[in-house]
């Protein structure tokens, strides 16, 4: 079974979301999927054992041999983002397990896991596949599945974001979709391993310009890269609360590893960055996606909507690490795609535990909660400088790395900025925190500390935060070897 | 006229062109499904017209014949993915264009943001 | 080594359980955590009465005091005991290795915590502030991340925990909730993060980037790979990074701190978070640049001037502030600046007078600070002019006061004459007489802005209507520490040899 | 459209051709064009008709929402099992191969049957259901 496992980590949650459909009882569908995530996250550890020990793994389906079938290809890039995908839905999952409350709607909720559970194949599709084409076929899965469920949200204003998303979400898969066409007319193929040995060929071609064109804006709308972030805040704030958790912890780092593959992969390093200068365009970009995500988060009265803009930011760190195409820069944007994961999930957790309980998301509501439900709130501070980049979390690390790329290349001015960027994340996020613990709660209500199914699954990431923060040998160290491996060096 | 000899292409661009303009300028929520449709149908095309090869028959081998030029098949079964993601895309859309009417009673965009302040 | 000193070595180090230096590392880092642990778990909700959590506190201040004491007796012998935890990123750990400068001040700051939480009953029982257990929690975690920065190995332990005492100590700053609390929190709380992120981190990831390298050697890590300009620039990212040295124009976070309970003021911003601040200045001046990288490129003379002005410039302010607890901020500012200017003089003698400022200012100006605590709970005084005659119902407090502010004047018999010496000798020997000059009218100065208040609490009557009416001396609890501090000032003056020889021994790693 | 009787009695006529074509699109997706893709299409395409013209309600009696849901899931699975079945029998996914014990080739055929049958049921229902959901929001 062992060497069927690439084929499963998609199948399983594929069909269990079907199986879903069938059982239809809230609560069992909610164990079954439960279940089903934490099955996905042991074949995920298994995999990336599997490729540390023995290299890349190749799988294909049907009895077509690579390159003509379709190719699940993993190496230390994918198994990485399919730990962060596995992960956080085996700990978002049975988020709340026993309580039924606000985030789910009612009625609903086996369709609620179905489409859950899709999401997670979608995303665990466009990670593991080697086949260019697949990944938009898994791209769109994801997409769909997202649209519905943040559509789930119990404002109305949910459905619209869902629509704007959907809109702007089809206009990027259908981009994607044309660029992959044109690598094919280019190369004759789809295999992503024979498009990066095909495509040094046809490098002076027009064609591979348009087709790394519409790749990179429709993987950009997908990313939330700024100026296409449109979508997002809107599509965090009114989405059901572990839906967000989810989304922001795994759908734009699905993302970001497609753009890493695109350029490091499918284009290479040398003519992105040295022919193209794509660089030249990405680094302004992300800086502004830094400085006014960030600023944008600081006047923000709805606490979800301030944590998307802060995602927006934080993607600008991701893509300034990756433009500076060197080892430390690369390993800062892949550290910080797990990095990041950890401290918006465990974030977004938390808000889903206050939504619990005072079913509100307006910081005014939330004066005072620090002292109401002192471990939920604890855990948004932890968050909380995690984002800002305290040494001693997670964000630090990431921090450190983009920082000492930065120098590397002797360009100081973006070193500076990067740090002052995170000043404005102390703002966003000291803003919150005091309204959280010194202000006096507005009205004496009876709010209590969230039960324990919320507070462990919020606690096992805020304190992977920490514990990733200082022990960096499986994130840091394995990104490290990744961006050795894509900018081909030994891994 | 080098241009013009890529016909396939300018018809696609154009119904592209025309699909985005749609999805943007209009306000009415149906329609901009209906541009999003188009738009993605402009792609199909693109793909179908690649796949087509000077004088070549559908790819099924009769029997005994073994010279015959074939068109490319693969872009027309990847389509048939690509449509069936458009069909969902568009159902999904016009689902939640129902829950709008619903919870909104309009589907113009600019009355929907006027609903919802200008806060958005 | 004389036989007395053996003697005292081998006591300090022989107390108590038998331990390994390295363990005994941990331990005293991780006892102040584990101690807010317990006071966060046993507290309760009672802040007026009897509270376990007192008795908690007590033990922990302790405890981790005597790990301390019993690794210094390692450290005055000439070892070097050192801790390594994980290797955050390749080739750099989180690791302790205690040098005399470190434990000199890991000594000062565990010491003083043991008066200042026994004066934190009287005053916060006193005051009645609330939210009592919090504040007790928030304290221990601050004395941890202080241990911690003092035994640093490397930039980056240094950083981490440099940061830490800054969250740890916000919420005593803000405390007491308020509007202006809050306000002068998110000043605290702006200028420390702004430093240390926009300055003190791009220099530490330039020097790794440049270097390879963060560990704290003797003779400096910087030598050989910058030179001129650079240098200075990394100096100064270095030393206003620093923001809890209260360098100008970084210092503004220091009178804003003072709206918090004034146990806060004495241990958190006279002794731990403003020496870890200067501490770090010296640290980085002695073993990241080097006495001699400096001296040799001259790199360092600007900052004299800085200091030097800082200095000045402060002692002013104080003159003009009527407020009490500003005053003694503002005198902190100054003091502060003697040990920046110490380990800007960079030779040897001034760096001896840097290390013993820490220690001298912090005994002197705790005392200052308790005083003003005391006041504030026996008569709710916090302007000076108001406290005239004060002294006749508060003679203990205001003695002590008295001998404190002495202390920091710099006269004999009092500590603070140790420091002053080997700061003037120290300039005398760089050769800055402009710099002698400028600590001496300093000390004119710090008589100028003391001494009234003393001679207005005794010799003035009081304006009061209600003569001899409440006041009274205030709790026990407050009184009793307030006086073992200032007792302190004049041993230190008659036995500062501990010290002076830990001082000495800075920069052998 | 009730009391349109040409409509009613051209679609009723029409219907079952409509679902045999489907039928043998289905079938003969082996050989031709076609496929479960399409098949499936057509029969919903049949269903929907008869929905339209004869109201929703009489719709429901005919194909209960709930089997059509149903519908969806199933077809689904028989496409995966036949995955699943491959997998057991110790290819690797979706190799058809393995189906036939004796003929590589029979294991082909019967394996893309399958699928594209499982294929078709779903396509139908999914079809169904999405006019059901469209259509019926206005009753509630």
């Amino acid at each position: 079974m062992m060497e069927q496992l690439p084929a499963l980590q998609v199948v399983l949650p594929l069909f269990s979301a079907l199986l879903c459909l069938l059982i239809r009882n809230k609560t069992a569908s909610r164990l079954f999927s439960v279940a089903v995530s934490w099955g996905c996250l042991a074949i995920a550890l298994i995999l990336l054992r599997t490729v540390q020990e023995t290299g890349i793994i190749s799988y294909h389906f049907g009895g077509w041999f690579p390159p003509l079938g379709i190719e699940y290809r993993i190496d230390l890039l994918n198994a990485y983002v399919l730990i962060i995908v596995a992960m956080i839905s085996a700990v978002v999952l049975p988020f709340g397990v026993g309580h039924w409350g606000l985030s789910i709607p009612e009625g609903r909720e086996y369709l609620f896991f179905c489409a859950f559970l899709l999401c997670i194949s979608g995303l665990l599709g466009i990670t593991i596949t080697g086949d260019a084409f697949n990944v938009f076929v898994f791209l769109e899965i994801t997409s769909l599945s997202s649209y519905a469920l943040i559509a789930m949200g119990r404002n109305r204003r949910a459905l619209r974001a869902a629509f704007t998303y959907l809109v702007m979400g089809t206009v990027g898969g259908t981009f994607i979709l044309i660029g992959i066409g044109m690598m094919y007319l280019e190369t004759g193929t789809l295999n992503m391993v024979d498009i990066a040995n095909r495509l040094p060929l046809a490098y002076g071609s027009r064609t591979v310009l348009v087709a790394f064109a519409f790749l990179t804006v429709g993987v950009g709308i997908k990313l939330a890269v700024f100026p296409l972030h449109h979508w997002l805040p809107n599509a965090y704030s009114y989405a059901p609360a572990t839906v967000s958790a989810f989304l922001a912890a795994t759908a734009t780092k699905v993302s970001y590893y497609v753009l890493v593959r695109v350029i490091f992969t499918l284009f290479g390093a040398a003519y992105i960055f040295e022919t193209l200068r794509f660089h030249v365009l990405l680094i302004p970009l992300s800086l502004l996606a830094m400085f006014i995500g960030s600023t944008v988060a600081i006047y923000q009265t709805n606490i979800k909507r301030l944590l998307a803009y802060s995602s927006i930011s934080q993607i600008g760190y991701m893509t300034l690490g990756l433009s500076f195409a060197s080892i430390n820069g690369l390993t800062g944007g892949l550290v910080h795609l797990f990095n990041h994961a950890l401290m918006k999930g465990g974030l977004f957790l938390v808000l889903a535990s206050v939504m619990h309980s005072i079913a509100s998301n307006e910081i005014d509501d939330m004066r005072g909660l620090g002292r109401k439900m002192p471990f939920t709130m604890a855990a948004f501070v932890l968050g909380g400088l995690s984002l800002i980049g305290v040494p001693g979390t997670v964000g630090f690390i990431s921090k450190w790395y983009l920082v000492v790329a930065a120098l590397e290349k002797g360009w100081y001015p973006i070193a500076v900025l990067i740090l002052l960027s995170s000043f404005l994340a102390v703002i966003y996020i000291w803003r919150v925190v005091e309204i959280f613990f010194f202000r006096e709660p507005a009205a004496e209500k009876s709010i209590k500390e969230a039960p324990l199914s919320m507070l462990i699954p919020t606690w096992i990431l805020i304190g992977g935060t920490l514990f990733f923060g200082l022990q960096t040998e499986w994130t840091a160290g394995v990104a490290g070897s990744v961006a050795n491996f894509l900018l081909g060096g030994l891994p | 006229m080098q241009w013009l000899g890529l016909w396939h292409y300018w018809a696609v661009i154009i119904l592209m062109m025309i699909g985005l303009y749609i999805v943007i300028a209009r306000d009415n929520l149906v329609k901009k499904v209906m541009g999003l449709s188009i738009f993605q149908v402009s792609v199909i095309m693109f793909y179908v017209s690649t796949g087509k090869v000077e004088g070549g028959t559908a790819p099924i081998i009769p029997e005994g014949g073994h010279d015959l030029v074939y068109s490319n098949p693969l872009p027309h079964v990847l389509m048939l993915t690509a449509i069936v993601v458009g069909i969902s895309t568009t159902a999904l859309a016009l689902a939640l264009i129902v829950r709008i009417q619903e919870a909104y009673g309009t589907v113009e965009d600019d009355e929907l943001n006027a609903i919802d302040g200008a806060a958005l | 080594m004389d036989g007395w000193r053996s003697w005292f070595c081998g006591k300090l180090s022989s107390w108590g359980p038998p331990l390994t230096p390295d363990q005994l590392i941990a331990l005293s880092i991780l006892s102040p955590a584990v101690g807010a642990l317990a006071i966060a778990l046993i507290g309760r909700n009672n802040d007026a009465g009897y509270n376990p959590r007192d008795i908690v506190t007590v033990i922990a201040t302790l405890i981790t005091f005597g790990f301390v004491v019993k690794l210094a007796g390692p450290v005055v012998a000439g070892d070097r005991p050192e801790l390594s935890l994980f290797e955050v990123l390749p080739g750099l750990a989180i690791a302790f290795k205690i040098e005399p400068l470190g434990m000199l001040f890991a000594l000062v700051a565990s010491g003083l915590w043991i008066p200042t939480s026994i004066y934190s009953f009287g005053y916060m029982r006193g005051h009645h502030e609330r939210h009592q257990t919090r504040f007790f929690v928030c304290f221990a975690i601050a004395i941890s991340a202080a241990l911690g920065i003092a035994f640093a190995r490397n930039l980056l332990t240094l950083f981490l925990f440099y940061e830490l005492l800054t969250f740890s100590t916000y919420p005593l700053v803000t405390h007491a909730g308020s509007g202006k609390a809050v306000k002068a929190g998110r000043s605290y709380l702006g200028i420390l993060i702004f430093t240390s992120v926009s300055f003190l981190l791009l220099a530490i990831v330039w020097t790794w980037q440049t270097t390879g390298t963060l560990e704290f050697r003797p003779g400096g890590i910087v030598s050989g790979h910058f030179e001129s300009s650079r240098a200075i620039l990394l100096l100064a990212l270095f030393v206003f990074g620093t923001g809890k040295a209260a360098l100008m124009p970084f210092h503004r976070w220091l009178p804003a701190a003072m709206v918090a309970p004034t146990p806060v003021s004495a241990l958190l911003h006279a002794v731990a978070v403003v020496k870890a601040g200067v501490f770090t200045v010296l640290k980085i001046i002695v073993y990241v640049f080097g006495i001699e990288f400096l001296t040799d490129g001259n790199y360092a003379l600007w900052l004299c001037y800085v200091a030097g002005f800082t200095l000045i410039a402060a002692s002013l302010v104080a003159l003009t502030k009527d407020n009490l607890k500003a005053r003694l901020a503002y005198s902190t500012i100054s003091q502060l600046s003697y040990i920046v200017l110490g380990a800007a003089l960079a030779t040897k003698t001034s760096i001896v007078g840097g290390g013993m400022h820490i220690v001298m200012h912090a005994a002197g100006k705790i005392t200052l600070f308790f005083c003003a605590g005391a006041i504030m709970v026996a008569s709710h005084k916090t302007e000076i002019s108001d406290m005239k005659g004060i002294g006749r119902q508060m003679p203990f407090t205001m003695f002590a006061f008295f001998i404190a502010s002495l202390s920091i004047i710099g006269l004999p018999p009092l500590g603070g004459a140790w420091s002053k010496w080997y700061l003037i000798l120290g300039a005398l020997d760089a050769q800055q007489f402009l710099m002698v000059g400028v600590l001496i009218v300093s000390s004119l100065l710090n008589i100028a802005y003391l001494l009234p208040i003393v001679v207005n609490a005794f010799f003035f009557p009081t304006t009061e209507v209600e003569i001899g009416g409440g006041i009274k001396e205030a709790p026990i609890a407050c009184v009793a520490s307030l006086l073992v501090t200032a007792f302190s000032c004049l041993i230190l003056f008659l036995y500062p040899d501990f010290f002076l020889n830990l001082a000495q021994m800075i920069g052998e790693f | 459209m009730r009391e349109k009787i040409i409509l009613r009695v051209v679609s009723k006529a029409f219907i079952p051709f409509i679902f045999l074509f489907a039928l043998y699109i289905q079938f003969h997706g082996d050989f031709g064009p076609g496929g479960g893709f399409q098949a499936g299409v057509v029969f919903a395409a049949g269903i929907i008709l008869y929905g339209v013209i004869f109201g929703l309600d009489t719709m429901r009696l005919a194909v209960p929402e709930r089997l059509m849901e149903y519908g969806i899931v199933l077809g689904l699975i028989l496409y995966g099992g036949v995955g699943i079945v491959s997998l057991i029998s110790g290819a690797n996914f979706l190799d058809y191969d393995v189906l036939n014990a004796h003929d590589p080739t029979h294991g082909q055929h019967l394996g893309i049957l399958l699928v594209e049958l499982g294929v078709g049921i779903t396509v139908t229902c999914a079809m169904t259901t999405i006019f059901y959901a469209l259509a019926g929001r206005g009753e509630k």
